[in-house]
């Protein structure tokens, strides 16, 4: 695993686990390369998670937990992607985890 | 449901004890503790007498005699951390109020 | 069997955590099943592997210890509120020697824990 | 999932420019997160966390009253102000939240001895 963010030629800080320092510095064309970097693939259920999270984040200066996540996508997308199964089929080291990554967020903390 | 209030600061220094009485019901019993036997000497404990007149009191001796605070046993009954434990168990929740 | 949980968020020198210590001691000797004890805010400055204190004081420190190892109680430290504070277990990229400087004695736990703790003991006190 | 019938109440108790009230929140988040019956109280300093027009980012620190609007995602619906510990301050019932309910001091008394666990930071 890499921690070095390369976009347009400069290097993105990120953190020792390949989180972006600054959400700020962040947009969607980042995604597929932080992504790269666990070896994934985004597919448009991946974005779905990834740009929900970063909205989620933008709005309350957090980002959800399991089953706030699920919660709260009941109500956009319905019961089916509103499942952690589903969601960790999407992403199996964890969707708080690695959503948050791609979506260029905080590494959430660890108790949480 | 029953409280048991630990107190454990003194009311002379902040506002805890102000918050313990007005949340305080006749049922719940007050535990006066480390800086909270202090408390035994300030005018609020009257408040608190007057406002919940058979209100059970306790201190922990160890602590009040730590801080020369003397008391009368009609003020509040004095009791070691062993009954502290048992007083634990005999609410139905506590809070610490430090 | 009674079962009891205790919250800490007192530091190893406030005097305060020796009163806490002083009353896991006693529910011990009563018979009370401590399930364990968390340690949040401040009190997570009790898990560091690097306290000492003068031999003419109080040992928190050491007493956490015995408690742990005479008898069996969990200590669980938040690692969120831990590294906020200088404590983490996983030092490997710093210039310091050990892998982590939180005590052996203690449990590197989540707020989860504080959840499973408050689940699992007839009752929870804080100190 | 824990099985837990136990009502867990957290008594804020810190003013917002302190780090106590946002591990307040941390710790009813988590509660809420695991699915326990979790209740937000608000009395003397802590109060403070609840009124609108703070911007605690001009003193650099993480605006964190935001997260308290997430709250509904962690099935926390109960959040309750000391009406008392607003009047002493000289505060108006003006919130960031629009659930919040304010209880005279016995009311207030009265809801968190309903329960079974209670925090206060």
């Amino acid at each position: 695993m890499t921690t070095v963010l390369e976009y347009n030629g400069k290097v993105i800080p990120t953190d020792k686990h390949g989180y972006l320092i600054d959400f700020t510095q962040w947009n969607e064309e980042m995604a597929p390369l932080l992504a790269k970097s666990d070896n994934m693939e985004l597919t448009e259920a991946h974005w779905e998670i990834v740009r929900f999270v970063r909205e989620f984040y933008l709005t309350y200066n957090t980002s959800p937990a399991i089953r706030a996540l699920t919660k709260a996508l009941k109500t956009k997308f319905g019961e089916d992607k509103a499942s952690s199964r589903y969601l960790f089929r999407l992403f199996p080291d964890g969707p708080a985890k690695q959503a948050t990554k791609y979506a260029g967020l905080p590494k959430p903390a660890r108790c949480l | 449901m029953t409280i048991l209030h630990v107190q454990r600061t003194s009311a002379f220094d902040k506002n805890d004890f102000a918050q313990c009485i007005a949340t305080i019901q006749s049922n719940d019993a007050l535990v006066l503790i480390d800086d909270g036997c202090y408390n035994l000497t300030h005018s609020m404990f009257n408040t608190l007498k007057n406002q919940h007149p058979d209100i059970k009191i306790f201190h922990i001796d160890d602590h009040a005699q730590a801080r020369a605070v003397k008391i009368e046993n009609s003020q509040s009954q004095p009791i070691a951390m062993a009954q502290l434990v048992e007083l634990t168990f005999e609410y139905d929740s506590t809070i610490t109020w430090q | 069997m009674r079962t009891l949980s205790v919250v800490i968020t007192t530091p190893p020198s406030s005097y305060l955590t020796i009163t806490a210590i002083d009353y896991i001691t006693h529910a011990i000797n009563a018979g009370v099943d401590v399930v364990g004890v968390f340690f949040y805010q401040d009190g997570v400055l009790n898990a560091s592997a690097n306290i000492s204190i003068p031999n003419d004081e109080y040992q928190t420190h050491k007493q956490w210890q015995s408690l742990n190892q005479d008898h069996g109680i969990d200590l669980h430290v938040c690692i969120t509120a831990c590294e906020k504070r200088g404590l983490s277990d996983d030092l490997a990229d710093s210039s310091s020697e050990s892998q982590s400087n939180i005590s052996q004695y203690f449990t590197v736990s989540g707020l989860g824990e504080l959840v499973e703790l408050t689940a699992k003991a007839d009752k929870m006190v804080q100190f | 999932m824990l099985t837990s019938s136990k009502k867990i109440a957290i008594l804020n108790a810190s003013s917002t420019i302190n780090e106590a009230s946002k591990e307040a929140l941390d710790a009813a988040l988590i509660y809420g997160s695991y699915e326990q019956t979790t209740s937000l109280f608000f009395q003397g300093e802590g109060v403070r966390q609840l009124l609108n027009n703070q911007n605690v980012e001009i003193v650099s620190i993480k605006d964190y009253l935001k997260t308290m609007a997430a709250l509904e995602f962690y099935d926390i619906e109960n959040i309750y102000a000391c009406k008392a510990s607003l009047a002493e301050r000289g505060l108006k019932e003006e919130f960031h939240l629009d659930n919040v309910q304010v209880l005279n001091s016995d009311d207030f008394s009265k809801a968190l001895h309903q329960h079974q666990v209670i925090l206060r930071f």
